[in-house]
């Protein structure tokens, strides 16, 4: 019987143990952090099984829920940690090519990253819910300037001022929801939450909507996105596109289904998701550099998946889940793809990539990464969008869905350019083989996309269980 | 046009957040607070939360200063997930302040008065420090007040002696065995009693040295740690001094 | 049953030869009409068929490839072709089986075939001659498509052999639908690649075009093909408008009305003949774009014209024949 | 009771967000999110507050104050000092690469 | 047989392939060829038993295998194995990559047929879709990326139907469509939606522009698509006006002399397609994008059966589908074998092949033949029965437009056969070998049907006319040789007797004299010394008619598409100003956020 618990003690324990070993080895480390992933990932596979059958309370501390901290870990959640651990397993084999120097502790800094975003997922309390935001935050400030350039330092100035307002809103929220329930356990919370005065209780909402949204990437919020994303070394940005990102959305979601019940206001969530799908879409079509390019497309994704939650129907929430699965391993796979390509190229932008990806180590993955992100059907990629797009229409969402599926069609354009450009025929010589740091992830990532937009039955079997989530469950 | 911009930001957010702190009462009674409902056993209880810890606090986890008791025992996870942000700000200002090259920068050395005093007062400060965290659950203040009380004793050293360091390793060697210490012992609780950060030793008496089961080592632990990871950052902020 | 069918083969037989004498016949006349109208005596009105046996005779004749031998076989086995489903003095020898639409695509075997075979020559005159004839083509195809339309809509049927049918019940085609029979006839100049719209055969620019590469027998079946497509097109008008020529009903009066009614048809096919000649032998030649230019603006008028008749009358007077 | 402690937070609070997106100087930038984050702490020590009451140490009688919120706070103070010092320290980078701290200067420099 | 074996062997097969045969390198297209041959032959032996069928893969497909499948899967199974054979000796730079595509693409196009809920049906479309967006990849990253925003489109106008028809019925079957959830009015919406996305696929008028480019790739890849795919977009139109919609709720719109005014308005886009198509294919150069344009032509005559509705009119659209398919491919194989063997793409380039690939000649005189609707070929009877649909009915605007264009096929058709295979040989052509006999082979198999069912015309009529009943909408009255309709008929053997019998005659007046074989340059030059250059009349071939018809052609469809992208990208610079760089004006951003959250939530709730 796995304690979800130890997803979040023993990432730590090797943290802390890191700076001892890299005394010794800074080799070491890196590979105790690969094996801290891959332990961690098997961990969250052994706790999604447990977690079929009823959702796991990890009461931490011996006190009964308000009084102490409790893990509350449904199918959701579960699957979730899986997919952020999986991926984090992934980008930690291509954490490898990383040189710069102090290289112990960008692996703690990575390592707690993933702890923070596994916490964010499984904790069932409201504060310890802010205290994991902060650890992802503050690891992502500390690997966004890694590259200590100045566009590095910039991204991560962006990030620290638009990230510390939003963590300074979630407290407010809190400091609301205290103030009248005075609990901070998140379905006491949901319990009470009809005693609450309603401007306050709206107070609350917005301001924990607004500060989950900047990890969220939605649309007013995400403005340091793209430059975090493009000063930030090339294993962080893929891991920052698939980590805190989903992290920040499932708080969201709790925000939205698990505290708040709100019905009548769902619809603004869904206008602000197609807020971010536009914006992104758009001006994702305008970026000539790659990374800045990938990052505004997963503000776009993200954008579809704020729209799914906001959308609440079981299809649809459904769907937002399972696009968060696809795209944290789709964006994952492109970004790995793209830091090698900007290392074969020497240069971040997209024309002087001429022919880069002709090799097929690379050129393959790289198209299961890109179709899936489309939606195209035999990648995971195609269930979620389908859901979304079908409970969009199931509740009478016309014109938000035609605008979505334009801003798609946008998205489809300038990966169409971008897949031209890498793939052309033209500078045979400069086409340079990965090597197995680069590789290897990429296939790991690419195949279980395709195993999961193949055969979808289990991630579906697991997501059957949206209908308790959306009610305010696990 | 900015400015402007920002005064009007600034007065709607404080209208409207006043505008909702006028209905929450100041300084009520705790029995006005509402009572918890434990969603596991689906019961409502017949106090609020607060009043719950100030009652049966003491013989939960043998503390008598319930901050303390809350901090390390009741919401232990918090604190841990706490430490780890401490633990993250040091290693990242380590990384971002790290430089290859060491740019040698001059500095006067300060008058005598400062030198001796501090050579004197060091020794106090962290023996004032060391007795705030472990005296952590009996009376006000704990590891992270005490903590930072040490790091001061650290900082007058480095405004006394200019060309004073700290050792970077035996900073991180104290602070990672501080870190795992702590985890240890939730590891043990998860052992022992099934539950992580469960308070296996024995309560003992109150407003005793050796009470409250294992919050004092922890707090032990939080103090050495806070002081060793806020000395590490005065110092990878001070760069290279020659 | 095997007896009656031998009989039939043998009458068709007998009126596609009929059919081939008269063609060349009508190219004998045709060629003393023009001569007289220039003030020249022109040659005697048997000379084609003097043409025909000496390019036949011939020992040593030109050949390109095999697809050259395309023209003459595809040539006359297609006009052949067209002849037996073109009823003719009433005489229904294959429309039975087959209605006008078919008859329109077999129109295009012979000229295919020809143009291939013309084509295997290498001759570049040959291919710009073949340019021409098919931009022709498209260009009178225009009116003479939309005429057809009219007359399928306004006698509601496709088989030629019921339009005669009803022609001759009912009212002929040109006093039921006068203005589709003159965009018809303006049509069939340029089917018959008469004077204003000889262009794919012009002599002085592309040296007789399609035909340049062919001697000797080639050329001799190519002679009785062109004879036997003057009788296919003037036929097809008489057949359209004139209700073939049937002036007795054969059920009534037996072979006797089959006699008449190929001597009426004879005479009708040749009244057309004499005007499409004398147009003719009056007429300069059009260059290719103009011809397109033409065709495509007034006889189309006129064409939609009588189609317009023909839709209001059957369709909103219900006028049924 | 007046909420004079709510107001006063709150107004902290709002200073702060006026520093953020009107000053120009990066460190002041830096302290504007200092001041919100403390307006917040302040806000929720007096969440807690209950009139007349002392600190809850429980050898001394008497009515407590709400021990949670004082709990929070810790965390939060701390949480606090981190994103400071590598706000700061990103701030010190950023004057090592271009030179100055003048945001317009700065982005000047960098578009 | 159950679902799974169904499943199995006309998806699960072909995908397995499609992984085999990437690892086959040089060998990667025979092995596709048999994979493909295996499904034709259980396709085959399968005529009889159809069913439906559900397969659980985590979401329910429901598969159906009735004649109308089997139908299109035949077109469909035997395109891509003749395809697939003929690229086995056209030496593809990475066969494994290609073979691997093209049983992806076959796999799509088996799903959308047999699928009969919408999930399912837009599963395999995007599938196929964007397996043939990678086929093109392979020649051109630009014609890639066209062919792919359409396809987008496609499959997003299909999504918006999809959306329509589930928002009321709550369901993705087909059958649920017609449980009377959805109100009357909605039916145009849903309708329009599902046939402009499928007539994408079929390159309708408006949305033709990404076919000449897409056509321009790999040939035996191009066959496929052309002859295959786009009868998806034919399939697909036919169910969702006939069996999604059905042919009552069809004429419930008011009926147009028998034809629903539905239809209708397709109808006269297929039509203006076919005349479209036909004309800017008569000006085309390159074989390829002439080739294209005579596609976009004549599936244009489909979507005009289509659209008009009636039994004939659909049995016609049917037939002609079929045929399309075959002589398309044939086509498309041949210019092909002529590029494999000569490497030149312009029609001028090229001349007297004809001598020199006798075979490769008459495989695509025979797809002429059909193309232009000789009678000699099957092409002549699904053409005769749409002008019969048309005439019977009196339109006096869809059928001369259709008269025309089919004349406007014999130009382009003969400028095929005069710029490639006659005229006069190249010197650099001198020594050019037949096409290598898998080549042949290929072609042949797409020939035979053209041929048969010309001559015996019931077979497929019969097929044809089981799947009008099927679906409700009437039926055809044919004979094994002859068919017939309200206004006219026509009986085939007795044609092809008489033709045969008059071609003897002529072959005996023929045969009387022999004829000596002489050089291409003997007789016109009459003794002068050749010319450096063959003089070859094929460039610019249609010279005259291209002066009358430049004011027209001086508006082309694709420079309108460029404008209309670059006003939109035009407008996303604009947009992108809001990412101004300053992290102030973001806080700012936050700020305002915040507040206007909060009017929202506040005005909901007063």
């Amino acid at each position: 019987m796995i304690r979800p618990v130890l997803l979040i003690a023993l990432p730590l324990f090797f943290a802390f143990l890191s700076p001892i070993i890299g005394i010794w080895s800074k080799k070491g480390v890196r590979y105790l952090i690969i094996f801290a992933t891959a332990l961690n990932a098997t961990l969250a596979g052994i706790l999604l099984l447990e977690a079929l059958q009823k959702p796991v309370f990890d009461i931490i501390g011996g006190f009964q829920p308000p009084l102490g901290i409790v893990l509350m870990v449904g199918p959701l959640g579960a699957i979730i940690a899986f997919i952020i651990n999986l991926v984090a397993f992934a980008i930690s084999i291509y954490n490898l090519k990383v040189e710069k120097e102090p290289i112990v502790r960008y692996s703690m800094l990575y390592l707690l990253l993933v702890m923070g975003s596994t916490g964010m997922v499984l904790t069932g309390d409201l504060f310890n819910l802010f205290v994991f935001l902060e650890v992802t935050s503050i690891a992502s400030y500390g690997l966004a300037a890694y590259n200590k350039d100045k566009k590095g330092y910039l991204g991560a100035m962006k990030y620290v001022i638009i990230g510390s307002i939003g963590s300074t809103f979630v407290l407010l929220g809190i400091a609301l929801i205290y103030s009248q329930l005075r609990t901070l356990n998140m379905l006491d919370i949901a319990a009470r939450i009809g005693t609450m005065d309603p401007y306050v209780k709206i107070m609350a909402f917005t301001s924990l909507f607004l500060g989950f949204g900047v990890e969220a990437e939605m649309f007013p919020l995400n403005t340091w996105v793209p430059d975090a994303y493009d000063g930030a070394p090339h294993p962080i940005s893929a891991a920052f596109a698939s980590l805190p990102a989903k992290a920040g959305v499932f708080a969201l979601a709790r925000v939205i289904f698990t505290m708040f019940s709100f019905t009548n206001f769902l619809w603004f969530v869904v206008v602000m998701g197609l807020l971010t799908v536009f914006f992104g879409e758009i001006v994702a079509y305008t970026q000539k550099d790659l990374k800045r390019m990938l990052a505004y497309s997963s503000i776009g994704q993200m954008g579809m998946i704020i729209m799914g939650l906001g959308i609440g129907t079981t299809l649809a929430v459904e769907g937002a889940f399972y696009q968060m699965i696809a795209h944290a391993l789709g964006k994952a796979l492109l970004f790995i793809a793209a830091g090698f390509l900007i290392y074969a190229a020497r240069s971040g932008k997209i024309e002087d990539m001429k022919g880069m990806a002709r090799n097929p180590l690379i050129g393959i993955p790289l198209l299961i990464g890109a179709l899936s992100i489309m939606g195209m059907p035999p990648f995971a990629g195609f269930y979620g969008k389908f859901f979304i797009l079908m409970g969009g229409f199931s509740q009478g969402y016309y014109a938000i869905i035609a605008l979505f599926l334009a801003a798609s069609i946008v998205e489809v354009a300038y990966y169409a350019r971008f897949i031209k450009i890498v793939f052309e025929r033209g500078n045979e010589s400069k086409v340079i083989r990965p090597d197995a740091a680069t590789y290897v992830p990429l296939i790991i990532l690419a195949i279980i996309i395709v195993v999961i937009g193949v055969y979808p039955k289990p991630i579906l079997t697991v997501l059957q269980h949206v209908g308790t989530f959306i009610a305010g469950g696990a | 046009m900015k400015k402007a911009l920002a005064i009007v930001l600034a007065i709607l957010i404080f209208i409207v957040f006043a505008l909702a702190f006028v209905k929450i009462p100041f300084g009520e009674k705790m029995s006005t607070y509402p009572h918890y409902y434990n969603p596991i056993t689906n019961q409502t209880s017949n106090m609020s939360l607060p009043q719950h810890y100030l009652t049966y606090g003491k013989n939960d986890t043998g503390a008598t200063n319930m901050v303390t008791a809350i901090v390390v025992d009741y919401r232990g996870f918090d604190t841990l997930g706490e430490v780890t942000v401490l633990f993250l700000a040091s290693t990242g200002v380590g990384s971002l302040m790290y430089v290859e090259n060491k740019v040698k920068k001059k500095v006067r050395r300060s008058n005598a008065v400062v030198e001796t005093g501090s050579k004197l007062l060091f020794g106090f400060i962290i023996l004032f420090g060391a007795y705030i965290f472990i005296h952590g659950h009996l009376t006000p203040g704990g590891g992270f007040p005490g903590g930072a009380v040490i790091a001061s004793a650290f900082l007058l050293l480095y405004l006394a002696y200019p060309k004073f360091h700290a050792k970077h390793e035996k900073l991180s060697v104290s602070e990672s065995i501080a870190g795992l210490t702590f985890v240890i012992v939730g590891l043990i609780g998860l052992i022992i009693a099934g539950y992580f950060l469960y308070n296996f030793l024995p309560f003992g008496l109150p407003t005793y040295l050796f009470s409250a089961g294992v919050i004092p080592l922890i707090y032990v632990a939080i103090g050495v740690k806070v002081g060793s990871e806020l000395t590490a950052i005065v110092d990878s902020m001070m760069g290279v001094r020659e | 049953m095997v007896t009656d069918w031998l009989i039939h083969a043998g009458l068709v037989a007998l009126y596609l030869f009929l059919a081939m004498v008269i063609g060349l016949l009508f190219m004998g006349i045709a060629r003393k009409i023009t001569a007289r109208i220039q003030n020249r005596v022109g040659p005697p009105i048997y000379q084609n068929f003097l043409d025909l046996g000496k390019l036949l005779a011939k020992k040593t004749n030109i050949k390109h490839n095999w697809i050259f031998d395309f023209a003459p076989l595809f040539g006359l086995g297609g006009v052949l072709l067209i002849l037996a489903y073109l009823p003719m003095g009433g005489y229904i020898m294959l429309s039975g089986q087959g209605d006008l639409i078919l008859l329109l695509y077999i129109l295009a075997i012979p000229a295919l075939g020809f143009a291939l075979g013309s084509g295997a020559s290498g001759n570049p005159n040959a291919g710009v001659g073949v340019m021409r004839a098919l931009t022709l083509m498209l260009s009178y195809e225009m009116p003479f498509l939309i005429v057809i339309l009219s007359l399928m809509i306004f006698y509601n049927t496709a088989s030629l052999s019921v339009l005669l049918q009803k022609q001759m019940n009912y009212l002929w085609g040109i006093a039921a639908l006068p203005i589709s029979a003159l965009a018809a006839d303006i049509a069939l100049q340029g089917m018959m690649a008469e004077k204003p719209f000889d262009i794919p055969i012009a002599p002085h620019e592309i040296a007789s075009g399609p035909l340049v590469e062919f001697g000797g027998k080639y050329l001799g079946l190519l002679m009785l093909y062109s004879a036997g497509s003057i009788v296919v097109e003037t036929s097809l008008f008489v057949d359209l408008f004139l209700g073939g020529g049937i002036v007795l009903n054969p059920t009534v009066y037996g072979t006797l009305a089959y006699f008449v009614n190929y001597l009426v048809w004879l005479a009708l096919i040749f009244v057309v003949w004499m005007i499409a000649i004398f147009v003719n032998a009056v007429f300069p030649r059009f260059r290719i774009e103009q011809a397109f230019k033409f065709y495509w603006k007034w006889p189309t008028v006129i064409a939609i014209a009588g189609l317009v008749q023909a839709y209001v009358m059957s369709v909103f007077l219900g006028v049924v024949p | 009771m007046i909420q004079y402690y709510y107001l006063g937070s709150i107004a902290l609070i709002a200073i702060g967000m006026y520093i953020v997106i009107a000053k120009r100087n990066l460190i002041k930038i830096i302290l504007g999110l200092d001041i919100m984050d403390t307006g917040v702490n302040l806000l929720f020590i007096s969440i807690g507050y209950v009139k007349n009451a002392t600190a809850p140490i429980e050898n001394v009688p008497g009515p407590y104050v709400d021990p949670i919120p004082q709990a929070l706070v810790l965390t939060a103070i701390v949480i606090g000092v981190s994103v400071m010092a590598l706000a700061l320290s990103i701030a010190i980078g950023i004057y090592k690469k271009t030179g100055t701290l003048e945001l317009d200067e700065i982005l000047g420099v960098k578009k | 047989m159950d679902a799974l074996t169904l499943f199995g062997i006309f998806v699960l097969l072909p995908l397995v392939g499609a992984l085999v045969s990437y690892f086959g390198k040089k060998y990667a297209p025979i092995i596709a060829v048999i994979f493909t041959g295996i499904s034709g032959i259980f396709l085959y032996l399968w005529y009889g038993n159809f069913g439906s069928y559900t397969i659980d893969i985590g979401v329910k497909l429901n598969l159906t295998f009735d004649i109308t499948t089997w139908f299109f899967m035949l077109m469909m199974n035997t395109v891509i194995f003749s395809s697939l054979l003929f690229s086995v000796s056209s030496k593809l730079k990475r066969a494994g990559g290609f073979a691997t595509l093209m049983l992806l693409g076959f796999a799509g196009a088996n799903g959308v047929l047999l699928a009969r809920d919408f999930l399912s049906l837009y599963l395999f479309w995007e599938l196929m879709s964007w397996s043939i967006y990678l086929l093109v990849l392979r020649t051109s990253g630009e014609y890639a990326r066209r062919y792919l925003l359409f396809g987008v489109l496609s499959a997003y106008l299909l999504i918006m139907g999809i959306g329509i028809i589930y928002y009321y019925t709550g369901s993705f079957l087909y059958a649920d469509a017609l449980s009377g959830a959805i109100p009357h009015a909605i039916w145009p919406w849903i309708l329009t939606f599902l046939i402009l996305g499928f007539g994408i696929k079929m390159a309708i008028v408006p949305f033709h522009v990404w076919a000449p480019y897409a056509y321009s790739s790999e040939q035996p890849f191009v066959a496929f698509l052309s002859g295959g795919l786009s009868k998806l977009g034919a399939f697909g139109i036919f169910m969702s006006m006939y069996s999604i919609a059905g042919i009552s709720l069809l004429q419930s719109f008011g009926t147009f002399r028998g034809v629903s005014l539905m239809g209708y308005p397709f109808a006269l886009l297929g039509a203006a397609t076919a005349f479209i198509g036909t004309i800017l294919a008569i000006f085309q150069d390159d074989i390829r994008k002439l080739l294209a344009y005579s596609s976009i032509g004549q599936l244009g005559y489909v979507m005009i059966g289509l659209g008009l509705g009636t039994p004939l009119a659909i049995g016609g659209a049917m037939f002609h589908a079929f045929n399309h398919a075959f002589f398309k491919s044939l086509l498309f194989l041949g210019a092909g074998a002529v590029i494999y063997r000569t490497g030149k793409y312009k029609i001028s380039e090229m001349g007297g092949l004809g001598y020199r690939m006798p075979f490769t000649f008459m495989f695509v005189l025979f797809a002429i033949f059909a193309l232009a609707g000789i009678p000699l070929t099957s092409g002549f009877i699904s053409k005769w029965m749409l002008y019969e649909a048309a005439i019977s009915r009196k339109f006096v605007i869809v059928a001369p437009l259709m008269l025309i264009a089919s004349v406007g096929a014999y130009l382009y058709s003969y400028r095929i056969l005069y710029g490639v295979f006659l005229g006069q040989l190249k010197d650099e052509d001198k020594n050019v070998k037949e096409a290598p006999g898998p080549m042949l082979a290929a072609m042949f198999i797409l020939m035979v049907p053209l041929v048969i069912f010309s001559i015996v015309p019931g077979w497929i009529l019969g097929w044809i006319n089981k799947i009008l009943v099927e679906n409700g909408i009437g039926k055809l009255n044919y004979t094994t040789f002859s068919y017939s309709s309200a206004i006219g008929g026509a009986n085939m053997a007795v044609f092809w007797i008489a033709f045969i019998l008059l071609l003897i005659f002529a072959m005996l007046m023929f045969m009387a004299k022999k004829a000596r074989v002489v050089d291409q340059y003997d007789n016109y030059l009459a003794g002068e010394a050749p010319p450096s250059v063959a003089l070859h009349a094929a460039h610019n071939y249609y010279k005259p008619l291209r002066d009358t018809w430049a004011p027209l052609l001086k508006h082309s469809i694709d420079r309108a598409y460029e404008k209309f992208s670059k006003f939109f990208a035009g407008g996303f610079y604009e947009i992108k100003r809001i990412y101004t760089g300053n992290p102030q004006d973001y806080a700012a951003y936050l700020g305002i956020a915040f507040l206007a959250f909060l009017l929202v939530g506040w005005w909901l709730l007063w």
